[in-house]
């Protein structure tokens, strides 16, 4: 995709391609949690409701399949995105053998590496190093690409993120330490885990630039995200971006307790920042669009992610004998129990 | 002495309890036990009840609040800290093995570390490569550390106190697939069981079934299912990897004459070496046929349920394993 | 120790007593470097020449033996301060049983719990977790002790320095994490390892008061010192310092390549800061001490010194049955090769 | 092929330089080995002559620069992490254990970590106990990583070049006590050593002494100490733990009919365990006696010279091992 530049990011085709992704990323992570409850996904799966802002924003203005992203397990969205078959994507949620990783990784280990989407990882604040790795090995070649390390509020505790912001910083490395604040680390609300709950001060005893955005409004994020991104571009230096946004939905699937953390009235609060009422409203008042466009789009968009669904649950479970294959590149485990 | 029945998980927060009433200096650490409830529910209540001195809620750092947990443990405080899958207790490994299982030796005996590492280790349900390990047998390697892995609700029950009372580090480790077992607990606020004792849970004449944690219970199947084969199986139940009960092991074997070693963790490298070669060591004479082990396939636990399932040993795995021994 | 009020501080008996225990402590380090050389002692050892101020200053703010110590491997200084036996130290430091851990630990780990002197490790950062452990517990207790958490330029960029100081902060423990900033890091200089060189600022992202103090006067460091102490004590919350030294020595015994990473000129020049030549200076401005009475009490402290490093010697290596004891409190491991 | 006597540590400087000069995708990372040459001089002079791009000065954050490592070596760079001690990498076993070893497996394929691990493991001199772990056998449990253990020059020199050049992450580990061993090494910037090829480095018919690392050399000398009291011993240098190769084990068992495990570290739990239960599985039918293990004391390493020494396996030790086989 060429890059746009900032004006065309506010043109009415541009608004309505944010609007259709947004929906879509919705549409396809309701169906994730349907799936889930059906018990045609097991194990933990994460969504990203309420949090669409961010895979679309830095979608406009990063290079896609060029630039690196690497996130945790909330990791749908991205390869969504980037062009990746939307089947292997909930193949391999499903755990199927037309997933990316033929079923092996899951909905915590989406890749999508030939993209520049390298996943999709379980441990908290673990994959942080492994993201200035990517930026170290482009800049080792010489090559001016970004890349985009997305992290939770809650990993943002974690030692090893520190670690790499120092190193990130004292080796000038082109990444973006992107924290998502959605307020919350599984049950444990922000104030409850970190000492100061302005998180994107933590990049300062580096001396990286560091700032807090908006992460609920995309009209203001893609512009905020396209600075940032073409100064890390341009600089080859580190950056962390504070992102404000709320998830909607349990921590993952097999959350239900919503409750336990968080009141009705606190979500009820948050609903009204929805990013994709906001834009509607938008798309609205600048006479792009009108309701029923929008429910025609949504359904297209709901019958799209149903027929990626059906296609995914028609693909097999892997072969048995899968299971040895890519322990190495080239040999196999000792077999058998 | 009345017993009660429960699952291993209430047999495990009932102790909890017990022991968080019993002795001030015991506190719970970890990840969402408290206000969360836990994330295996182990904790339920117990943060309303006692309030967040004792049931502690930590950041996402599991090096870090361990540390602090073996500092306080060195000025007297009895931390349990609870891993929420023993798996992120990697990061947390040169805590616990190059600082906890270290102090009492290195200070010459003037500190001590009454400390216990407890969560569930090993397979849930499709958690992916990255949440399935189990580590108990690289814990047990350590010097200095105490590690338990109880298969039955009265043996948590037992061991855990055993574990919160003793003035070393504890490793404890739990199994996801053993929280709804259920068995008769002891109401009894002093039970506890000593670690370093195997148990025969299944008497048998043919073969040695020797395993630990949620295996115990497959062996048990499995002892089960051989019977109608005509095949009497023992049931050797380790429960507690170090110190290890070779008295007991080596005495079933001098019965049976033939040993399958059992743990669901990857077989290459695993504990069940350890225990496979001292019983070829100690029970030399006594065997009629090579120790066979049954472990985990050696792969990342892929997420995949049917190729997941394949991995971890079940009952036709460990029958498997006795029909070859001929 | 009853503990002395600001202007006391100053007095002639306290820099005195100053003057005394910082000799005391060169030389013993200096003769801990002698019977290295020797093979009386093996292993890595690291002495504190040019950093006496931090254990002297210390230990006449602190509560001692009721304040806990915990520090790295540059672990000589603080029992010797607090009343440990000396020959136990060099003992310790010797591998002989008569040493604190009967030879056990080793230079690297020197304790005296009872002393609340909590060593003495050997892991670059590992202790920090520890410090904030036994703040944590004697807030438990609901004491008002303060612990004292040692940490070198080098060590502050382990993760888990930054884990500890969140926790430290979220849960309002009385720790002083004190960051020897010496420059370097075992032979890398601090602009190759930090990427910003202002050490106090890590505590920022975390709201933890930070402050940047003088560690080779020991006049203006033990008013720092005391200040913030006091004030840990008082709030019974944490507290960053950055305490700017320099080490004479190579980094430990082992270390003779100083040139590799630092020029003679460099090292000459730091000298011109030793802080026992500068409170030489003090003490004879202010006629409390003249040359004679100081090379008096050097050549005593060198005797006593010498006294010691005898005595330990004189110690013999521990039981070959010692292997076993301590490893557990109450059980013996399985034995044998 | 021409050879030069050089030393262990001077063998793997050269590949190490070789293999810079060769791949332009090569570096070296880890602590004081650019400027300051390295703790043990393994780098000496790289720095100067490579610069700072491919010998990179780290901070000390262990975790932190083998994450580094392996995000590099999955965009295609071929990272040599040095590990001052490794001991040092147990801070990073998360991103070793977790991440590196399970990315090609994860990604199902599409991603690969050529990443080599390196570093002194096992005891130097005094180190105490905070120092001196043997990790290999860790290692060589979790599938998805290599794992050798060289005992001799040339072995590093080619083994060491087969890691680097391998698309899989490869955990390499020396030994302080091997560094000044000499031997001769070939000349050749091609040379290599495959993996999971174990090797008989003295024939003898009596009993097999099988260990890896420093130990091979004490087993060599062991070996020359009995044939003077007319015990043949056959010296099995196992090399690679993983891949393992039972093949020549169980082959020189098969000949001698009597197996001594040899290795540094702790015993109980040690990769001992594996190698000796294999034997007992797969050579049951050859055994004239039980097998052996001589491993480390199963004590955290203490200071004092004296005690450090009865921990670590000596000739005496392997004798009186191989004496206790009748
Ligand atoms: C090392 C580690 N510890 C704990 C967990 C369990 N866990 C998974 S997600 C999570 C919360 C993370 O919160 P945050 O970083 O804010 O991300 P969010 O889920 O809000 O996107 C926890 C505790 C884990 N996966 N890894
Ligand atoms: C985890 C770990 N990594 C590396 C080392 C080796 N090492 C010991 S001291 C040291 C330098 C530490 O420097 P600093 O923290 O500044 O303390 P200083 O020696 O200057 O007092 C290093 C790299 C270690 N002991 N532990
Ligand atoms: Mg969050
Ligand atoms: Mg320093």
């Amino acid at each position: 995709m060429a890059k746009a530049k900032l004006e065309e990011l506010e043109s009415p085709a541009m608004l309505e391609e944010f609007y259709r992704q947004m929906v879509f990323i919705r549409r396809f992570e309701e169906k994730c949690n349907v799936a889930y409850r059906l018990g045609k996904i097991g194990g933990y799966m994460h969504t990203a409701v309420g949090m669409e802002v961010t895979p679309v924003g830095f979608h406009h203005v990063l290079k896609p399949t060029y630039d690196y992203i690497i996130t945790a397990y909330r990791d749908h969205p991205q390869p969504l995105l980037l062009g990746s078959d939307p089947v292997s994507v909930m193949g391999e949620i499903m755990g199927r053998s037309a997933g990316l990783s033929r079923g092996k990784g899951g909905s915590m280990h989406v890749y999508d590496i030939e993209k520049g989407f390298f996943g999709g990882w379980g441990i908290v604040g673990g994959h942080i190093p492994l993201g200035a790795g990517l930026a170290f090995g482009s800049k080792y070649k010489g090559e001016d690409r970004v890349t985009l390390c997305l992290l939770g509020d809650g990993a943002a505790n974690q030692g090893v993120v520190f670690e790499s912001m120092n190193m990130a910083a004292l080796w000038d490395l082109p990444i973006i330490f992107a924290i998502e604040n959605n307020e919350f680390a599984m049950g444990t609300r922000l104030e409850y885990h970190a000492a100061d709950t302005e998180l994107y001060k933590r990049g300062e005893p580096f001396g990286i630039k560091s700032e807090r955005v908006d992460g609920m409004d995309i009209l203001s994020f893609i512009k905020d995200a396209k600075r940032i991104v073409d100064w890390v571009r341009k600089e080859q230096k580190p950056y962390v971006m504070e992102i404000m946004n709320y998830r909607f939905n349990g921590h993952g699937a097999a959350d239900n307790d919503r409750q336990l953390y968080r009141t009705k009235e606190e979500e009820a609060a948050a609903e009204k920042r929805d990013p994709i009422a906001r834009l509607e409203k938008v798309l609205i008042d600048r006479n792009i669009m009108n309701r029923e466009k929008m429910e025609a789009i949504d359904e297209e968009l709901t019958d799209q992610v149903e027929a990626i669904y059906e296609a995914a649950d028609a693909s097999p479970f892997p072969d048995a004998d899968e299971v040895y294959a890519n322990v190495y590149t080239d040999m196999e485990p000792e077999k058998g129990h | 002495m009345a017993t009660i029945e429960m699952t291993y998980r209430d047999a495990i927060s009932k102790v909890l309890a017990e022991e968080i009433e019993h002795d001030e200096n015991v506190l719970i650490m970890g990840e969402d036990i408290g206000r969360y409830q836990g994330t295996f529910r182990v904790t339920q209540g117990m943060f309303e009840k006692y309030g967040g001195k004792r049931i502690v809620d930590t950041p996402i750092t599991e090096a870090g609040f361990t540390g602090i947990a073996i500092g306080a443990a060195m000025v007297g405080l009895r931390p349990v800290v609870e891993m929420m899958t023993m798996s992120f207790s990697i990061l947390a490994m040169d805590q616990i093995i190059n600082h906890a299982a270290k102090i009492h030796y290195m200070t010459g005996g003037q500190a001590k570390v009454p400390l216990v590492v407890r969560g569930p280790g090993g397979a849930a349900k499709q958690l992916s490569a990255q949440h399935t390990h189990c580590l108990e047998g690289w814990y047990a390697h350590a010097p200095g550390l105490k590690v338990v892995a109880p298969a039955t609700a009265v043996d948590a029950y037992g061991m855990l106190r055993t574990a919160i009372r003793d003035d070393n580090p504890v490793i404890f480790t739990e199994n996801p697939g053993l929280y709804t077992v259920k068995g008769e607990v002891p109401d009894d606020r002093d039970f506890s069981i000593p670690f370093g004792k195997a148990q025969i849970l299944h008497e048998g004449k043919d073969v040695s079934l020797i395993g630990y944690s949620r295996m115990t219970q497959v062996n048990l199947a499995a002892a089960e299912a051989l019977e109608k084969d005509g095949i009497s199986a023992e049931v050797v139940d380790v429960r507690s990897l170090s110190p290890l009960d070779m008295t007991t092991i080596n005495a079933s074997v001098a019965k049976t004459h033939r040993a399958v070693v059992v743990y669901e963790d990857w077989k290459f490298g695993g504990f069940g070496g350890e225990i496979a070669a001292r019983i070829g060591e100690e029970s030399f004479d006594e065997l009629d046929a090579p120790v066979v082990r049954c472990g985990g396939l050696n792969v990342p636990t892929p997420y995949a349920r049917n190729l997941e399932l394949e991995c971890i040993p079940d009952v036709d795995d460990v029958i498997a394993a006795v029909r070859k021994l001929g």
